[in-house]
């Protein structure tokens, strides 16, 4: 069903190529979120059609294999969701014309994709891959959302098109290095480019179709897609070469060289495939049009034989029950299907005429020839290039030749529906290379155009004559050949050397362990579960933010009062009745003392004029101490705690705070408008002479129906506390 | 006729009850402010002839706002005060006296 | 005329309610604090309540300090009696000089004359 | 004279309330509500002696401000009933716990083990 | 030195300021009995003492000021401040806590 | 508290103090007073029921269930308020039905109302949630005691 | 009386069930329909206030400043039809739930006085009557802390309260010197009173009080313990009720004073809301990391996210404010439904501690897409409308140059995917270490997370009408004309 949709999807593409090539670009926008500018904007250029014929064609074979390949696994019709919805990410990223359309579908496909590599969930390997790739991922997305906004900030469009057509104002502003590094980040983290490149080998964990889809032939190759879709804006700066090839080089030289040291097929290939991608980074990093089309048909090239390779692995993993060469040998014979597709896409792996990945290679040598650093590239490119015709030659010829040797006692091919994707893709890489004239019009022509701006220069072929290209070429396959030649010799050394080389995987188990430890660490000392510590930083927080206002506002102080004997005494009775409560040893000593307070606090009212307080203030003291007494029968009063200079000095500040807080509201002018509105509106309009009871029941009437409210649900709540659990626990 | 009888008395108590009062008042106040205290406390148990507990609780009362005895406690069969006399010294008698033959008389004619 | 005794009425609440605090804070155990703070207490109120109802122009005006003092009278005993068990229950010290009578072990008070302290 | 008085009963409160122990709290909680109360009742201004009642007859003059007092009103029931809820608190959670050191009730945040 | 503010002048005003001082002292008293103890009941009996103290300044302020409505207040305080004596009497008895020293 | 003192004084005392609440409460709108204050002496009445004669004798003595006391109050307030809103449709109007202003000036007629309903309300609320909270802390100490669960009881 | 209903209907139903305490069924009914009348006035309030701009009633027919005005601009009403529909959910999801609580004394009632509370608080316009509703749904959380009575709940509630405590206390003070200062307690009138006023230490002083209750409200950094020490021992239903709505109601505080009476732009405060904000977000998702329950993750979350929405007010832009409400409205929804989620995990495998837990994906893919959605949106994945929150925010900092908060945000949203994926990788996908036996489970009660999930996913995909209400009502907070005209204090009044 998927494979049908995705068939039907390819073929419409497909039928879009004469179009495209002939310059014309499809657009088509919906509106989104008009308020912010964000539309749902999709564009059909040669870019995206290319990727989109990628989207759709290797998903529809993956489907089909997947289908086949996890027949009798009640896990299937996950898989195939998860697929599908994985494979209408990658299209809609690679479609999508709005920055924040595509970084919509960019994270579906890191979700899908987590999800996807965590497909084997029971395993805890599965699952720390699964999480490692996301949170690499996630690094580089949320990098590149904010470059992205950035960007759009900046140059005042949310489109990838006015984005583009404006580059030269986007790389004057100063915005432009941050935004650069930011979306760089996002691309080098999606395409695994070194130091983020170890996610991609660990999330071969995937099952096997995924691997073949999400990473080799296409999530992958998100982060080049975004690359190329923003160099006509953001690239040929120093900036852009400085931070894309070296990263693109080195991620080249290190899966090519370490391709090597495997021994699972499956992994081995994964190395392969961070060197294409470093190498197709380098080359958009080098920027000029021969490197861009060298990246692209190299791209394309990958593709086609790397999802082959892996679906074939996967062939060998299910007809003969390894994917570990070692245990592995002379399958040809036992398996010509697999044995067929394998050497086919290991052919264009290797670069050898006709097949598209010659042309690729050619073209990767033209353009490296013609770039900055041309010298240290070219040596590069070489030496990695001869690693992948080891790599090829080890990966075709090792399983298959010399004797018969398999777990499984009778290895053979697995039937069609899986035989098909890889034999449909490794042909494909050999008619693609055979006719390489039609795919550079139809489909790399329009795709460098997309990405430089400007026309691919000359034609695809497969033989431009006796040039420097095709030396190289010679080359690099006779090295290839003699690298090969001493194959194991340099496994060995290469084990022999991964003890003493630094881990780049190191930093994220760094990163890991801070945020596990860090976060416990700094945890335990905040949210520390002692209240006493809770407390502390409360009040020192209040008595900061008083201090705060009492030292940077201004303020006129008001005079000292002159105060009466019984104001003194009431004074007195107040401070006294406090110092009671702080040195009380007993609970009734305490409460006897508190009740002084009370009582102080209630002749203050009284003296001035607030009769309504003053009883109810006395009155709510005897039923506070008829409360207390009878519940602190049953709460004793602990030993008396020790004097704490820390906790005396921040109730100290807090008290002189709020004092000279108050002071400054005392000194500031009373406004009397509502008083007065008061006093002449009570007997008048609300007919009660009682100012205070008519501003309780109908001036602010609603205050107190709130309040009443606090009262009743005071009542249920104390109940509560008092019944819960006890009720249910006695019985 | 006994209604009346009973105001009568109620108001000689009342009466008497304020002379008592501001006596007691003032003992105490000798007893407070002469420089050395000069208490001598004893606890005292009296027999009542009260039987109600209303008459109980007035006889009660009133002793405690009179001089220098206070009622401290009611027997659980409200039978027998205890009260503490002030400056009683080590003569239950007169404080005994003064509640058996005094304050009760005077209670129970209001209430009986 | 009326001034005059409405003050001195005043002067002598105050001066027993001063009987009453200085009792309070010098008589040696609770039970002798207790005579003072009700005995001058209920006095002193009692005058202070005089001497407003002296002053009153209104029969209002007359019995509402009366219904003072006689809540007062009403109450304060009961509050002592309260006190004073507790504070017998609870065993309270009393000064050395107090002495008790035969009867009085009912309330777990054994008998003693002051003599023998 | 009441800037100060809240000060001090600021500083009381909240030194009790750092102690950690279910009673000093509670004590500590009473003089912030009446420190509360007096902060309110100062800010609106002190009026000695008149009760803000509107005299029969003639125009009220220079009474007390009504509306702090109509505030300290239901500031002091609120205040009441959240004592009482704390107080019920502190003593079920005695119960429960068997301690009144906050700072030994672990069992919603037990310590982390290892 | 004023003891309070009265509203009239005169020989009552006189007996006022004495008679608020006198209390303003046995308040002082009760207060330090309050919070000296040494028993749980010596506390008490200073508590209940601050009540009556209260109500009496209730009156006397109604008088030095001329407000009549304190005595209000102080006819509801009469009838009720005895009852946190009775609530502490009962809590002692309770609890015979003599560690209330 | 098992006093015969007390509680024979409680026998006189309690209706004198809940005449006093009602007085205060009708009152209130004119002299200090009014629901909070008249709700808290009733409160102040049963919580003496229940300090001299008992929990039990208490509960009895208030007949309904104290929160049922309280909600009712809540509602009455809310009620007040509603007719108010729902007649002149400002929530919380004082309605004044049986008092009217007079050609002459001044008033005529009684003054009571959603005002007094309201206050009433208060009142109540007060009144139920105190003795609420009084009765159920009674009752959880004295299980407690009785259990000896509570390890301050020695 | 429109403003009116979203309380009084509330109360009502409080009363009623109160009333009703005998009877645990009649409760329940009357609970389900005061939540659904709430949600009919909310709904009726928003399409009004949506229609016809901020509305206003005078209480007791008292002009203001003189009495209580309650005002519903679109910031207000929306939260309050919020609140009606949690409301329903929620309390639609303790019926269906057994064991929720719902038959303990005062459940029910304390339930509808919270909802009361928040309205009342949502929709006052009056400095002192928000404290009043601040208190109505304190004390009401402190009941539902309780109700229930496992021991855990008592040490929770005296940190929830302990705390609490004494920011409502420090609340009441600082109204009170408001007042003192200002002379008015009417919000709109204070901004009238108060403008240029703000370098006096009264004015200052008193803002440092609210600052502080209502950042404790809010539990933002560094007054926040209260949350992470007692959300996860509440019962299910109420945590996700609490988790829905409690903080907002500190954060629709902060965002009302902070722009209506104070000026969040002004040094002191603008630089204390910055970093209280960001210092926030940080902080409590460390905490969440470094948790291995469910709710207690989540707990840490809401401070993190918290920190997110003052962050978003701190900025003092338009844009900044807009985010700060979306991402209101949008943790609303996205929090609570994981407080109920990590119910029906712990109904499913018997515990919420991941440690002891597993094998969800397998067992109950359903649930577990429910969790992916809610958990992708609050990491703030697109589609999802967790994504437009911290977009909105993100795009605030960086036009205000805020460009440490504008890493904090990425940061910290990096961090909340490492939690959640923590979640999803030990409770959903690591096989179950124990007994995993079937436990009961409640179809119906997914029915309400399955409302919220669509919710957040809807809302993300049609993401402009909420993002432009969310403007709209920013607009109406930034300048507050509209609503000075509503409660009828106009700026001639001022001298
Ligand atoms: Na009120
Ligand atoms: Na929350």
């Amino acid at each position: 069903m998927p494979a049908g949709f995705l068939t039907a999807l390819f073929v419409a593409f497909a039928a879009a190529l004469p179009v495209i090539a002939a310059g014309q670009v499809l657009d088509w926008n919906a509106e989104w979120v008009p308020s912010l500018g964000i539309g749902f904007a999709v564009r059909l250029d040669g870019l995206s059609l290319a990727f989109a014929l990628l989207v759709t064609g290797i998903g529809a074979l993956v489907m089909l294999y997947a289908a086949s390949y996890f027949r009798t696994d009640a896990r299937l019709g996950r898989l195939l969701v998860l697929l599908s919805l994985f494979a209408a990410s990658m299209l809609g990223l690679v479609l999508a014309d709005d920055v924040i359309t595509f970084f919509l579908f960019w994270e579906g496909t890191t979700i899908t994709s987590f999800l996807l590599v965590g497909f084997d969930h029971e395993k805890s390997s599965a699952r720390r891959a699964a999480l490692q790739a996301l949170m690499i991922t996630s690094i580089g997305g949320l990098a590149l959302l904010a470059g992205l906004v950035l960007m759009a900030t900046t140059t005042g469009s949310w489109r990838f098109s006015q984005i583009n057509a404006g580059g030269e104002l986007l790389q004057a502003s100063a915005a432009y290095p941050a935004i650069l590094v930011l979306v760089a980040l996002g691309a080098l983290t999606k395409s695994a480019q070194m130091p983020f490149h170890f996610w991609l080998p660990n999330a071969m964990a995937a099952p096997t179709p995924v691997s073949a889809y999400l990473h080799s032939a296409t999530m992958v190759k998100a982060g080049v897609f975004l690359l190329a879709r923003l160099s006509p804006s953001l690239g040929g700066s120093d900036l852009w070469l400085w931070l894309l090839v070296p990263s693109g080089a080195a991620t080249m030289l290190i899966g090519s060289v370490w391709a090597l040291r495997q021994t699972d097929l499956k992994l081995m290939l994964a190395f392969t495939t961070l060197m294409a991608l470093g190498q197709i980074v380098m080359l958009l990093g080098l920027g000029t049009v021969a490197a861009v089309t060298a990246a692209m048909v190299m791209l394309l090239a990958h593709a086609l034989y790397k999802a082959a390779l892996f679906l074939a692995v996967g062939m060998i993993d299910k007809g003969a029950g390894t994917r570990e060469y070692p245990e592995l040998g002379g399958l040809a014979r036992a398996m010509p299907v697999t044995f067929t597709a394998i050497a086919l896409a290991a052919l264009s792996m290797a670069g050898v005429a006709p097949f598209l990945g010659f042309v690729a290679k050619e073209l990767v040598y033209d353009g490296s020839l013609h770039a900055p650093w041309a010298i240290a590239v070219v040596s590069a490119v070489l030496l990695s290039n001869a690693l992948m015709v080891a790599a090829a030659a080890m990966v075709s010829l090792r399983p298959l030749r010399g004797a018969l040797r398999a777990p499984k006692a009778s290895p053979r091919d697995p039937g069609w529906t899986l035989a098909a994707g890889p034999m449909l893709l490794a042909g494909a890489g050999l008619i693609c290379g055979l006719m390489p004239a039609a795919i550079g019009q139809h489909l790399v022509g329009p795709m460098v155009e997309a990405v430089t701006g400007a026309p691919m220069s000359g034609d695809l072929g497969l033989w431009h004559g006796f040039n420097v290209a095709l030396l190289l070429s010679v080359a690099t396959w006779g090295l290839g050949a003699l690298l090969y030649g001493r194959l194991d010799a340099i496994r060995d050394a290469l084990a022999a050397a991964q003890g003493r080389l630094p881990r780049f995987e190191g930093w994220y188990d760094a990163m890991m362990v801070v945020i596990v430890q860090g976060s416990k660490a700094v945890t335990a000392r905040i949210q520390s579960g002692r209240m006493t510590a809770y407390l502390a930083m409360s009040f020192a927080t209040l008595a900061a933010l008083l201090w705060v206002a009492v030292l940077s506002g201004e303020a006129a102080w008001p005079a000292l009062p002159r105060l009466a004997l019984m104001e003194v005494a009431i004074l007195v009775t107040i401070f006294a009745s406090i110092a009671a409560v702080l040195r009380a040893r007993s609970r009734l000593a305490a409460i006897t003392a508190l009740g002084g307070v009370g009582a102080g606090v209630a002749m203050i009212f009284t003296l001035y004029g607030a009769i309504d307080v003053a009883m109810t203030q006395l009155f709510v003291e005897i039923l506070v101490v008829i409360f207390i007494a009878v519940a602190f029968v049953g709460l004793p009063m602990g030993e008396r705690p020790r004097f704490r200079p820390g906790h005396a000095g921040i109730a100290l500040a807090l008290g002189l705070g709020v004092t000279l807080t108050m002071l400054s509201v005392l000194g500031t002018d009373m406004d009397r408008r509502l008083t007065d509105f008061f006093e002449a509106a009570s007997y008048e309009e609300a007919h009660g002479r009682n100012i205070v009871n008519v501003i309780l029941v109908d001036f602010r009437g609603f205050d107190t129906l709130g309040e009443i409210a606090v009262l009743v649900i005071a009542g249920i709540a104390t109940i509560a506390a008092l019944r819960a659990g006890r009720t249910t626990r006695r019985t | 006729m006994t209604v009346l009888r009973k105001l009568w008395f109620a108001a000689l108590l009342a009466v008497r009850f304020l002379f008592d009062l501001t006596m007691s008042s003032i003992a105490v106040a000798r007893v407070v402010l002469s420089p050395r205290a000069q208490v001598r406390p004893r606890f005292v148990s009296i027999p009542l002839a009260s039987r109600s507990p209303l008459e109980v609780t007035l006889v009660a009362n009133y002793i405690t706002l009179t001089p220098g005895t206070l009622t401290v406690d009611v027997s659980t069969d409200a039978r027998t005060l205890l009260i503490h006399d002030l400056s009683a010294g080590d003569d239950s008698a007169s404080s005994r006296a003064g509640v058996t033959e005094g304050i009760e008389p005077r209670v129970l004619k209001v209430t009986r | 005329m009326s001034d005059w005794f409405a003050a001195l009425l005043l002067v002598s609440g105050g001066f027993f309610c001063l009987v009453a605090g200085i009792g309070v804070l010098r008589l040696g155990d609770v039970y002798c604090r207790m005579h003072a703070a009700t005995k001058a207490g209920t006095m002193g109120l009692a005058l202070v309540a005089l001497a407003m109802m002296v002053r009153a122009d209104s029969l209002v005006a007359m019995v509402e300090p009366f219904a003072v003092f006689l809540f007062m009278i009403a109450t304060a005993p009961v509050g002592a009696h309260l006190i004073g068990r507790a504070a017998l229950r609870s065993a309270s010290p009393v000064v050395p000089e107090t002495s008790a009578d035969e009867g009085c072990e009912a309330f777990d008070i054994p008998a003693k004359q002051s003599s023998e302290s | 004279m009441i800037a100060v008085s809240v000060g001090v009963l600021v500083a009381a409160g909240s030194y009790l309330m750092m102690s950690g122990r279910l009673l000093p709290y509670l004590f500590g909680l009473v003089l912030l509500s009446n420190a509360g109360n007096l902060a309110i009742f100062g800010s609106g201004r002190l009026t000695y002696a008149r009760p803000p009642l509107v005299p029969e007859g003639a125009q009220a003059l220079e009474l007390a401000n009504a509306l702090p007092q109509a505030l300290i009103l239901t500031a002091i029931v609120i205040g009441f009933g959240l004592m009482s809820y704390t107080l019920a608190l502190s003593l079920r959670s005695w119960q429960e716990t068997g301690t009144t050191r906050m700072d030994e009730m672990r069992l919603a945040e037990p310590e982390e083990r290892g | 030195m004023i003891v309070i503010e009265t509203a009239g002048g005169g020989i009552f005003a006189l007996a006022l300021n004495l008679t608020a001082a006198m209390l303003a002292l046995a308040l002082l008293a009760a207060i330090w009995r309050l919070i000296v103890g040494p028993t749980g009941p010596d506390r008490v009996v200073a508590l209940d003492m601050v009540a009556m103290l209260l109500v009496v300044f209730l009156l006397v302020f109604a008088m030095a000021t001329a407000t009549y409505a304190y005595v209000y207040a102080a006819i509801a305080l009469a009838l009720i401040a005895f009852l946190s004596t009775v609530a502490f009497a009962h809590y002692i008895e309770r609890t015979m806590d003599k560690s209330d020293e | 508290m098992n006093s015969l003192i007390l509680t024979t004084m409680t026998r006189l005392l309690v209706p004198l103090i809940l005449a006093l609440a009602i007085f205060i409460l009708l009152r209130g709108h004119n002299a200090p007073g009014g629901g909070f204050i008249g709700g808290l002496l009733g409160a102040i009445a049963f919580a003496l029921i229940e300090k001299a004669q008992g929990l039990a004798a208490a509960r009895k003595a208030l007949r309904f269930e104290p929160m049922t006391v309280a909600g009712l109050g809540l509602g009455a307030a809310l009620l007040a308020g509603l007719w108010g809103g729902l007649a002149e449709g400002d929530f919380l109007r004082g309605m004044w039905p049986f008092y009217a202003p007079v050609p002459e000036g001044g008033m005529t007629g009684w003054p009571i109302g959603s005002v007094l309903l309201f206050d009433i309300g208060v009142c109540l609320v007060v009144l139920g949630s105190v003795t609420g909270i009084l009765f159920a802390l009674e009752e959880t100490v004295s299980e407690a005691k009785e259990t000896g669960k509570d390890a301050s009881w020695k | 009386m429109l403003l009116v209903w979203p309380v009084a209907v509330p109360m009502g139903a409080a009363v009623l069930t109160l009333l009703a305490a005998r009877s645990v069924r009649a409760q329940r009914v009357l609970s389900l329909a005061g939540a659904l009348a709430l949600l009919a006035a909310g709904t009726v309030l928003l399409v009004t206030v949506l229609r016809e701009g901020p509305q206003a009633a005078q209480m007791g027919g008292w002009a203001a400043p003189y009495g209580i005005t309650m005002v519903a601009d679109l910031f207000s009403a929306a939260l309050v039809f919020a609140t009606g529909l949690m409301a329903v959910l929620t309390i639609f999801h303790g019926l269906v739930r057994p064991g929720d609580t719902g038959e303990h004394f005062g459940h029910h009632p304390l339930t509808q006085s919270l909802l009361l509370g928040i309205c009342g608080a949502f929709l006052t316009g009056d400095l002192f009557n928000l404290y009043v509703w601040f208190e109505v749904m304190l004390i009401a959380s402190f009941g539902l802390l309780v109700v229930g009575g496992r021991r855990e709940q008592f040490d929770a509630a005296v940190k929830y309260a302990g705390l609490n405590l004494v920011a409502t206390l420090t609340f009441l003070t600082g109204v009170g010197l408001l007042y003192g200062a200002a002379g008015t307690l009417n919000m709109a009138d204070l901004h009238l009173t108060l403008a240029g006023r703000s370098g006096e230490t009264a004015v200052l002083g008193a803002a440092m009080l609210l600052l502080f209750a209502f950042g404790a409200k809010a539990a933002l950094f560094p007054v926040f313990f209260w949350l992470p020490a007692s959300y996860h021992t509440l019962s299910i239903t109420t945590s996700a009720l609490f988790a829905a709505l409690m903080t907002k109601v500190g954060v629709y505080a902060l965002i009302r004073v902070f722009t209506l009476v104070y000026d969040a732009g002004e040094p002191p405060i603008a630089s204390l809301l910055l970093w209280g904000g960001v210092l926030s977000m940080v902080v409590g998702v460390l905490g969440a990391a470094a948790q291995m329950e469910i709710r207690r993750i989540l707990a840490f979350h809401s401070v993190s996210q918290i920190g997110y929405m003052v962050l978003g007010l701190a900025l003092h832009t338009g844009l900044g404010l807009a985010g700060a409400i979306y991402y209101l409205f949008h943790h609303i929804v996205v929090k609570s439904n994981l407080f109920l989620i990590a119910g029906a995990v712990r109904d499913r495998t018997g515990s919420e501690d991941l440690r002891t837990i597993g094998g969800l994906w397998k067992r109950s893919p359903g649930l577990s897409i429910l969790f992916l959605v809610s958990a992708l949106s609050l990491a703030g994945l697109p589609p999802f409308t967790g994504f437009w929150a911290k977009l909105l925010v993100l795009r605030a900092s960086l036009d205000a140059e805020r460009y440490v908060a504008a890493f904090a945000v990425l940061a910290v949203g990096l961090l909340t995917l490492f939690s959640m994926t923590k979640i999803w990788n030990e409770a959903f996908w690591k096989p179950h270490p124990g007994d995993a036996r079937r436990r009961f489970s409640s179809r119906l009660a997914l029915i309400p997370v399955a409302l919220l999930a669509a919710i957040t996913l809807a809302a993300g995909v049609v993401a402009e009408p909420f993002i432009d209400a969310a403007t709209e009502a920013a607009a109406q907070i930034v300048d507050p004309a509209r609503y000075l005209q509503a409660v009828g204090v106009t700026r001639e009044l001022s001298p």
